[in-house]
């Protein structure tokens, strides 16, 4: 036993550290002290996060089942950030009647979620891999199912958790035919060993459903409308963008590293999911009414452009994935804050009606949500531009004009339907259904107001993208 | 002598008609069962593909040890939210957890 | 040969008992079955000489999550509920699908060249897997030892147990 | 730092203090001076380029470039010739009579902000010359447009602005994947104009489907036939600045990135396939003529003439002789101007009589004179009378595209001739029903005429017009000298 | 000379001066300023001919084209550039001087005739404009400059032909004149684009050089639709010019075209704008006769037809205005085919010179035909003839002075129109009998209608006039230029014209014809004076019964030969409906419709699909196994 192996897992470590001080917090500390959890866990967080970004060990742990690479430092980062603005919008949610005595829970659960997203990216072995995957699916399905006297949120929850479970078997038995045909699971060793085989190619298709299924693409993505819509708005936020983050990364880990010899068999396959996620996605959310809904489906057409990114599978590929989940984070979170804060207002209504004249009401509000918007839809100036340009780029850096054409149309169907909230917000006038003017609370301020920075920023500040591309060196594929 | 083959019909056999219950059944719980079929079907495989093809060393057993905890687990935690799920509305016909569609 | 018989009547055993378990109308039959087919695998185990996971087959699975479940059933017992009506079309739905996928595994399965494995004889051997090796690979940190997701696994029950008082708890 | 710059700074400059204005009186300071600096910057700039001309003979001046990001060859990339400059001056023009146009607008902080938006993108994309960065300020200046109509417009303006956006956001997808494919088929080591027509060759077979997808892609926003739908609607709900602008300044980016990137670029191509376009502009030049014709909405004949109008941009280009380039740009400036003050005019008007049906106006001669003078002269320009603008461009783009070799592009030309009488048909139809005759209704008597701010707008479009008309051997000179490095590129071919 | 230059620029001033300030100014302020100013371009206009017919003279026995301004306004290409400038030769000094006389006039008559309209100075302003855009077409040293004043000259008319803008049918001529035109412009411009781009020049010196050298060896041997394309050319060039000139068949705009004030019916629709297109054949002579001489027979037979046509509508037409219209038309149309009748050359250039004669004196007695007509108007406030009558004893001035221009227009000696017209004839006799022959008819029924008008307005039957606003004099301000113009009326026909202009800039020898061409002429028209005497002197019944005896021919002409009617058919049923409007249509609903049609199909396709997410895990869990199943198929089998 060499316990210097934990010394790689410098984020983990530190991530255990946090979670273990809240865990205790919460299990001694009384109910008055309890009201300084939101603090204590966001200053905690922060420290972690900023700990991530401190210089870090690159190499593989316990034998290759671990790896930490410069990129996957990056990508946790990146979810990290994820999380700390999610941390950051909880606090009126979890102050509520309902959920006031459990935000212990919350935070401890997502923290735990969170290091199973680390070890998706991290991994070095299938075994890995699929515990990192349970990881941060299982405590996702209480979380999606914390407000439990909420039926849309209990059953949330339940179709979650039915569905990861399903999805968990389809992909094990995929790796136990990749397991049957290679003998071993470490990515290293199958590397070699891939070849286009019946076998392998139905057990990467298993596989990949279970990937595809935390990214939410067609057709594994039904799930994801109606536990977005249902969960609690803060975890609907962090599904759709540090779980699909974390997913994108894992699948382009996989990809790359282990299956990089029948490119030929995953091109098309993702070169079609691609196509129709992004598609389905856009036909969907035109017709939504609810603003979560509406974001769900957003977000399927949103990962059908990750995968654009993935697709490529060169190292501008990867970069411009890994920037393009970098700025999705941000803008989705704004626009996740934006709709938390109106939620609490209105006591869970999430209908698009209720941002109708919100920028009389509330100008700040709309206009972080317009950003938001605008970004998702890649509208320059802001970041989504850049990041939806650079994964264009890297699609057709290989030649795939015609997909990046069709994201293209796709992304004409977007604007229609982000249009549609701009012109809710801005053009239509507000009646007793909409939200009426109020002061959001302090931590939501400040993550609203990082997720503008970020979103006007990043695409102005190239060295982000640069970073992200001086890192993608360990490229093996 | 038992072929490998043998062992991998069985486990077929057991995991689609894991997803046939999956897929017919009502009641939640009988979906969970069905799920447990599934699991198991895909646990037996890692075992035997350790016994048959690659007896040096043990990782096809250990992932089915390690999915048996972690079958467990979910299996708890997908108990605890059918019956929150009854709770809330009486019953755990999957078919009406539907509130949400389109 | 006798491994064989008892293979069969294992298979044949298993099968009969997971379809039971899927097709029968009363949940709690239905839950009992599985109890039948999660022991028929611990027979599974057995032959492959897996002693050590039929153990924690039976214990987990037979001592653990079919009690579970018929704790949960009893909790759940709605009239309604207990009789599973049939869906035809839902039926028909599952039939095709898994006959699609039966085939399609199967014929990728069958297809395969596996390696050979007639020289092996770990098979037809009856050494016990021996404890301290399971023990070392499950605490070792090298290659093809297991401490790191023993010890994610258990930060994961930690959080299943967290996140079940959650749901479960009354308040 | 370089002086183009500043004319994206300004604007900036400009949304920032609107931030923190709070009066009326505030906004219409920031936006005067920030206007005027503009002009200033505009006037300083062709003063500037002229003498440097004389010395250089560089093909764009006042170059700079600052890599961003490196690792795609993405810069910010500035510089101008004669054809940006003359579309820069465009630009400061109608910004600077577009904010006297808006003088008295409800939420003017937010109509303004995005008016500056706008104007950012506008300069930005005239300033450019890296692909990446025209792109991004081609997309700035189309969305601040959904909100400016579906916010201040009128009539089916939440329509009307979702179908502009939304048409010309297609149209920009056929451009990005143009454009990726100019950077990989220029063999992906730059994305300035100036080294991949210098240095880069892109081979025909990429040029062949790239080019049409460029053209296509700003001929969307130049209202090429088919696609120029978005046109009458947009128009018909935009506010007044809004069509100003537009019409004015937005419409002739389209021209201006066909110029530069589709033909600049892939002149092979542009040789092989021009022609399926030449047809497709010809026929906007008729068909927006013609339709112009039976519309009884003042703003839809605009629009239409603008079909035509800047359909004949688009034909000129391709016609791709210099004569008839320097006829396209010059038509350019020449329909900004007098788009602009028809818009301009429009605007008075509508906001007077509530109507911009012909119909129900008539002898607004009478009411408001210097309204009515003013649209005569606008109208004049547009139907090509000598001493306005529009004379000059259309007659150098007729000749020039005349003086093609080829007797199928002769032919088109004589079509596309045709269209001056029918440009007179509805000008005079339009300007018969509303400002002559007796007055149509009786509630409009008394109406007051053009504030001052309207006059400043009309009178300064009017007096470029002019001035463009009596003087356009400055205008053609400017833009001739330019044209020598496409002109060259084609030849070659 | 280069202050000749100064003759432009004046009226461009006044134009300028009146156009901006010229509403802060009084009346009679504005009047006199653009009055004056005329007078100044009129005055140097004069020196102008003096100086170049007899100071300069002749150099080598040829009066030498002289460009005293010219400066690049716009570059096409290295050889195509418009230039501005002034050609003067011996047509372009001719038009100077009855321009800048025939406009001072008019601006003279009209300080009365409009005194106390509304748009005085408007008025005023456009006079000058016009009379710059037509002082520019005349001197223009290319084809090019002459097109942009012709377009200037087209809105000029336009503008005067609406000045009205209040009476629907002055807005309606002054749309029908200028759409017409522009028309017509629409062929000039092509035939330049095409001149042009054979020869590579606009400039009328290279075009018309050395017996048209440049055109006749760049078009060699081409032809187009079987047609040569100088033919073609300078036919387009001709439709510019008979648009302008009001040649059938794109003559209809000139009669609605009276719809303006009389005085600028005199100035532009009689006197001088309407000329252009004779002016412009002129410029273009050598080009036609050695490039296209199947053109000048085109126009020559044109011309005839035009003639004969609307010297009869004019013999039926009662507003008094319209008449001199047709009148108009007609005599225009003389000199269209004086010019497709010409030679080359010394006296085979006569067409030629009869023509420019002709226009001359033309400008002179229909100026002041349409000035005595504005007097009349402005006496009984009515165009109708019906309206008129025994007018000689109120206001004999202007009864004279009409029956002298009456007496020019038909051919009587020693008026000015009997020399020009007797010219025209001869050139037509040796040419073409057919021509000749008609034209001598017209030349009667030009006499007739005449004094038709004549007799109708001052002799007649006395009319019921109002006892309030009994008929009266002009005041002096209108008669002078009456007097003034009948003096030119009267004078004009002795100056010996070949003298100073010819086809080839040679004077040549001309002389009267009397036998065979003189005497015939004086004999018709004195035929058509005395039947018109015998019909309209006392006012009888027989012209009524004459018209009923004709029946349809007769409705026929008062309609204009339904011309009207045909021109509204093609432009309101056939572009307007049928072309236009169909395209507006296809144009929302196709291609719009194609766009929206996007939009609805992706709707629909949303809506269609939406059942998919039905709610149901299970059947989430159906399609999820079913997708992977087909994925692996999928990859497997293809």
């Amino acid at each position: 036993m060499d316990f210097s192996n934990f010394l790689l897992m410098q984020q983990e470590m530190s991530l255990m550290a946090v979670f273990v001080i809240l865990f205790i917090y919460d299990v001694f500390c009384s109910d008055k002290g309890k009201q300084w959890f939101q603090p204590i866990a966001c200053i905690l967080f922060t420290l972690h996060t900023a700990w991530g970004f401190l210089p870090a060990l690159t190499g593989e742990a316990f034998g290759g089942m671990f790896v930490n690479s410069d990129m996957t430092v990056i990508m946790k980062n990146i979810l990290n950030i994820a999380t700390l603005l999610v941390f950051l919008q909880v606090n009126n949610w979890l102050k509520s009647h309902d959920t006031v005595h459990k935000r212990g829970e919350f935070f401890t659960i997502t923290l735990v979620t969170l290091l199973g997203m680390y070890l998706m990216i991290s991994a070095g072995n299938f075994m890995m891999l699929y515990i990192g995957m349970e990881t941060a699916s299982l405590p996702m399905a209480c979380l999606a199912a914390f407000n439990k006297y909420r039926e849309k949120s209990a059953e949330a929850g339940a179709k979650y958790i039915l569905i990861s479970a399903l999805s968990s078997g389809v992909m094990l038995f995929g790796l136990s035919f990749l397991y049957g045909s290679m003998g071993t699971m470490y990515f290293s060793d199958m590397t070699a060993q891939v070849v286009s085989e019946p076998l392998m190619i139905v057990g990467f298709v298993f596989f990949f459903s279970g990937l595809a299924f935390k990214l939410s693409l067609v057709p594994f993505h039904l799930w994801t409308a109606d536990v977005y819509e249902g969960a609690p708005t803060a975890v609907t936020a962090f599904l759709s963008v540090a779980s699909k983050g974390a997913a994108a990364f894992a699948l382009m880990f996989t990809l790359y590293k282990v299956f990089g010899n029948i490119e030929v068999v995953w091109n098309p396959i993702l070169w079609w999911s691609s196509v129709i996620t992004i598609t389905a996605g856009n036909l969907f959310a035109i017709r939504q009414k609810d603003i979560k809904r509406f974001f769900a489906f957003s977000s399927i057409s949103q990962a059908g452009y990750i995968l654009l990114g993935i697709i490529a599978g060169t190292p501008l590929g990867m970069n411009a994935t890994v920037y393009y989940v970098l700025v999705y984070v941000f803008s989705n979170l704004a626009a996740f804050g934006v709709i938390s804060a109106i939620e609490n207002r209105t006591n869970g209504n999430t209908l698009i009606s209720a941002f109708n004249g919100l920028y009389k009401s509330n100008p700040r509000l709309s206009l972080i949500m317009m950003l938001a918007v605008f970004s998702l839809g890649g509208i320059p100036p802001f970041a989504g531009f850049f990041s939806k340009f650079y994964i264009f780029m890297a699609a057709a850096d290989r030649g795939q004009f015609l997909l990046v054409f069709i994201a293209l149309l796709n992304t004409v169907v977007s604007l229609y339907y982000y249009l549609l909230i701009i012109k809710a917000m801005f053009i239509k006038e507000g009646d007793e259904q909409s939200v009426d003017c109020f002061v959001t609370d302090g931590y939501n301020k400040i993550s609203l107001i990082l997720c503008t920075a970020g979103i006007l920023a990043i695409g102005f500040l190239s060295c982000i993208y640069e970073h992200i591309g001086s890192k993608v060196d360990l490229f093996n594929f | 002598m038992i072929k490998m083959e043998y062992y991998l019909i069985v486990s077929t056999l057991m995991f689609f008609i894991g997803v046939y219950g999956f897929i017919a059944r009502k009641n939640m719980l009988a979906i969970l069962i069905s799920l447990e079929l599934i699991l198991n079907a895909v646990e037996i495989n890692f075992a035997v593909f350790n016994r048959y093809l690659f007896p040096g060393s043990m990782e096809g057993m250990f992932f089915t040890l390690f999915g048996i905890a972690i079958t467990a687990a979910e299996t708890a935690i997908a108990i605890a939210i059918i019956i929150n799920v009854y709770r809330n509305i009486g019953s755990v016909n999957v078919r009406k957890i539907n509130k949400m569609k389109e | 040969m006798a491994n064989l018989i008892i293979f069969i009547c294992l298979a044949i055993f298993i099968v009969i008992m997971s379809l039971m378990a899927v097709t029968s109308k009363k949940i709690l039959r239905a839950a009992t079955y599985l109890l039948f087919v999660l022991i028929g695998t611990a027979g599974l185990y057995l032959l492959l000489n897996f002693h050590f996971l039929a153990a924690v087959q039976i214990s987990v699975y037979a001592g653990g999550i079919v009690v579970l479940f018929i704790f949960a059933i009893f909790l759940t017992s709605n009239k309604g509920d207990m009789i599973d009506n049939h869906n035809k079309k839902r039926i028909l739905y599952g039939i095709v699908a898994a006959v699609a996928g039966i085939a399609i595994t199967g014929f990728a399965l069958l297809k395969h060249r596996f390696l050979n494995y007639s020289d092996n004889p770990t098979i037809a051997g009856d050494q016990e897997m021996n404890m301290k090796m399971i023990g070392e690979a499950l605490m070792g940190t090298e290659k093809y030892q297991y401490l790191l997701p023993f010890e994610i696994l258990s930060v994961l029950l930690l959080a299943c147990i967290i996140g079940g008082i959650l749901i479960a708890r009354k308040r | 730092m370089n002086i183009l710059s500043l004319f994206v700074l300004v604007p900036v400059l400009m949304i920032l203090f609107l931030f923190v204005c709070k009066s009326m009186q505030q906004i219409r300071t920031v936006m005067v001076s920030g206007a005027s600096a503009l002009m200033i910057l505009a006037v300083t700039l062709t003063v500037m380029f002229l003498q440097e001309r004389a010395v250089s003979n560089a093909e764009m001046l006042f170059t700079s470039s600052t890599m961003w990001y490196p690792s795609l060859n993405i810069a910010y990339a500035v510089g101008v010739d004669g054809i940006s400059v003359a579309m820069i001056v465009l630009s400061s023009i109608i910004v600077f009579t577009g904010v006297f146009s808006s003088w008295n607008m409800n939420m003017a902080k937010e109509y303004f902000l995005w008016y500056c938006l706008l104007s950012v993108g506008v300069f930005g994309f005239f300033i450019s010359v890296d692909l990446f960065t025209m792109f991004m300020f081609y997309e700035v200046a189309l969305i601040p447009m959904y909100l400016l109509i579906g916010l201040w417009g009128t009539g089916r303006k939440e329509y009307s602005a979702m179908k502009l956006t939304l048409m010309l956001m297609g149209g920009s997808a056929f451009l990005l994947i143009g454009i990726l494919g100019i950077y990989y088929g220029s063999g992906h080591s730059s994305m300035n104009l100036l080294e991949i027509a210098n240095n880069l060759h892109i081979p025909i077979e990429i040029q062949r489907w790239v080019f049409p997808a460029t053209f296509l892609g700003f001929g969307v926003l130049g209202a090429l036939f088919p696609f120029h739908t978005w046109s009458p609607d947009g128009h018909a709900s935009a506010p007044t600045a809004v069509s100003m602008l537009h019409a004015g300044v937005l419409m002739k980016l389209g021209g201006y990135g066909c110029f530069r990137v589709a033909m600049y670029l892939m002149p092979e191509a542009a040789h092989e396939l021009g022609w399926i376009f030449l047809i497709l502009t010809g026929i906007s030049v008729v068909y927006g003529a013609f339709s112009a014709v039976v519309q009884t909405d003042l703003k839809y004949i605009n629009a239409y003439s603008s079909v035509s109008h800047c359909g004949l941009v688009l034909f000129a280009i391709l016609m791709m002789n210099r004569t008839a380039m320097t006829g396209a740009i010059m038509q350019m400036l020449s329909h900004g101007l007098m788009t602009a003050l028809f818009f301009a005019l429009i605007g008075l008007i509508y906001g007077r009589t509530h109507t911009r049906d012909i119909r129900e106006m008539g002898g607004l001669m009478k009411i408001m004179p210097f309204a009515s003078v003013c649209y005569v002269i606008a109208g004049l320009a547009s139907l090509g009378l000598p001493g306005l603008s529009g004379f000059v461009a259309e007659m150098t783009i007729f000749v020039g595209s005349f003086q093609h070799a080829d007797v199928f592009h002769r032919i088109l030309t004589i079509a596309a001739c045709c269209s001056i009488v029918i440009t007179a048909v509805y000008i005079l139809r339009t300007v018969g029903k509303i400002l002559y005759g007796p007055v149509q209704d009786s509630h409009h008597i008394g109406l007051p005429d053009a504030s001052w701010y309207e006059k400043v707008s009309a009178v300064g479009l009017i007096v470029a017009i002019t001035f463009m008309g009596m003087y356009p051997s400055g205008a053609s000179e400017l833009i001739n000298n330019s044209l020598m490095p496409i002109i060259e590129k084609l030849a070659i071919i | 000379m280069e202050y000749s230059l100064f003759i432009l620029i004046t009226p461009f001033v006044l134009f300028l001066l009146l156009g901006l300030t010229g509403h802060k100014m009084k009346q009679n302020v504005a009047g006199i300023i653009g009055t004056v100013g005329m007078g100044f371009a009129a005055a140097l206009s004069y020196m102008v001919a003096y100086q170049y017919f007899f100071v300069i003279g002749k150099t080598a026995g040829v009066f030498q084209e002289m460009i005293p301004v010219s400066f690049e306004w716009l570059r096409f290409t290295e050889k195509l550039h418009i230039d501005l400038g002034i050609l003067l030769d011996p047509i372009s000094v001719m038009m100077l001087v009855v321009i800048t006389t025939v406009s001072l006039m008019v601006h003279l008559y009209s300080l009365s005739y409009m005194h106390g309209e509304k748009g005085f100075q408007r008025y005023y302003s456009f006079l000058s404009l016009f009379s710059f855009s037509m002082l520019g077409l005349v001197v223009a040293t290319n084809i090019f400059q002459m097109y942009i004043f012709w377009e200037l000259v087209g809105v000029s008319s336009y503008s005067l032909i609406g000045f009205y803008y209040t009476k629907p049918s002055a807005v309606a001529a002054s749309k029908k004149a200028f759409i017409v035109t522009r028309f017509a412009d629409l062929g000039f411009l092509i035939g330049i684009l095409i001149l042009s781009y054979y020869t590579g020049t606009f400039d009328f010196a290279t075009l018309t050089a050395n017996h048209a050298e440049s055109v006749v060896t760049s078009m060699q041997g081409l032809s187009f639709m079987g047609l040569s394309v100088a033919a073609w050319a300078m036919a387009l060039i001709f439709m510019g010019g008979a648009g302008k000139s009001a040649m059938f068949p794109l003559h209809i705009w000139l009669p609605d075209a009276m719809e303006g004030p009389t005085p600028v019916s005199a100035l532009i629709h009689a006197a001088t704008m309407v000329v252009a297109g004779v002016y412009l054949i002129a410029r273009l002579f050598p080009v036609y006769i050695f490039a296209a001489p199947e053109v000048l027979t085109l126009i020559a037979y044109i011309g005839a037809f035009t003639a004969l046509f609307a010297a009869i509508i004019a013999v039926t037409q009662t507003d008094i205005k319209r008449v001199l219209a047709f009148s108009t038309i007609s005599q225009i149309a003389y000199m269209m085919v004086s010019l497709g009748v010409s030679g080359y050359g010394g006296h085979d250039g006569l067409g030629y010179m009869a023509s420019m004669f002709h226009l001359f004196t033309h400008a002179f007695f229909k100026a002041l035909l349409f000035l005595g007509a504005g007097s009349v108007i402005h006496a009984v406030h009515s165009n109708e003839m019906k309206d008129m009558g025994r007018l000689h004893k109120f206001m004999p001035v202007s009864s004279w002075t009409f029956l002298i221009a009456c007496l020019a227009i038909a051919g009587i000696p020693p008026f000015s129109g009997f020399f020009s017209k007797d010219e025209i004839l001869s050139a037509a006799l040796h040419h073409d009998k057919l021509i000749f022959f008609t034209m001598l008819f017209v030349a009667g029924l030009t006499a007739f209608y005449m004094f038709r008008l004549y007799f109708n307005i001052f002799w007649g039957k006395e009319k019921a006039y109002d006892s309030h606003h009994k008929p009266h004099e002009s005041p002096a301000l209108m008669t002078v230029p009456l007097i003034i113009l009948a003096i030119y009326s009267i004078f004009t026909g002795f100056i010996h014209f070949p003298e100073f202009i010819s086809s080839d800039s040679t004077p040549f020898a001309a002389h009267i014809e009397w036998m065979h061409v003189a005497i015939p002429s004086i004999v018709v028209a004195l035929t058509g004076i005395v039947i018109a005497f015998v019909l309209y002197f006392k006012g009888s019944e027989k012209p009524v019964q004459i018209a009923k005896s004709l029946g349809g021919f007769y409705t026929a002409t008062v309609h204009k030969f339904y011309l009207d009617e045909v021109w509204m058919f093609i432009t309101q049923s056939v572009i307007f409906k049928l072309i236009c409007k169909p395209i507006a249509w296809f144009d929302r609903h196709i291609i719009d419709g194609a766009m929206n049609g996007l939009a609805w199909t992706t709707q629909k396709t949303s809506a269609s699909v939406k059942g998919l997410q039905s709610g149901q895990v299970q059947l989430y869990v159906w399609v999820y196994v079913i997708g992977s199943l087909l994925i692996a198929a999928l990859a497997l089998f293809l």
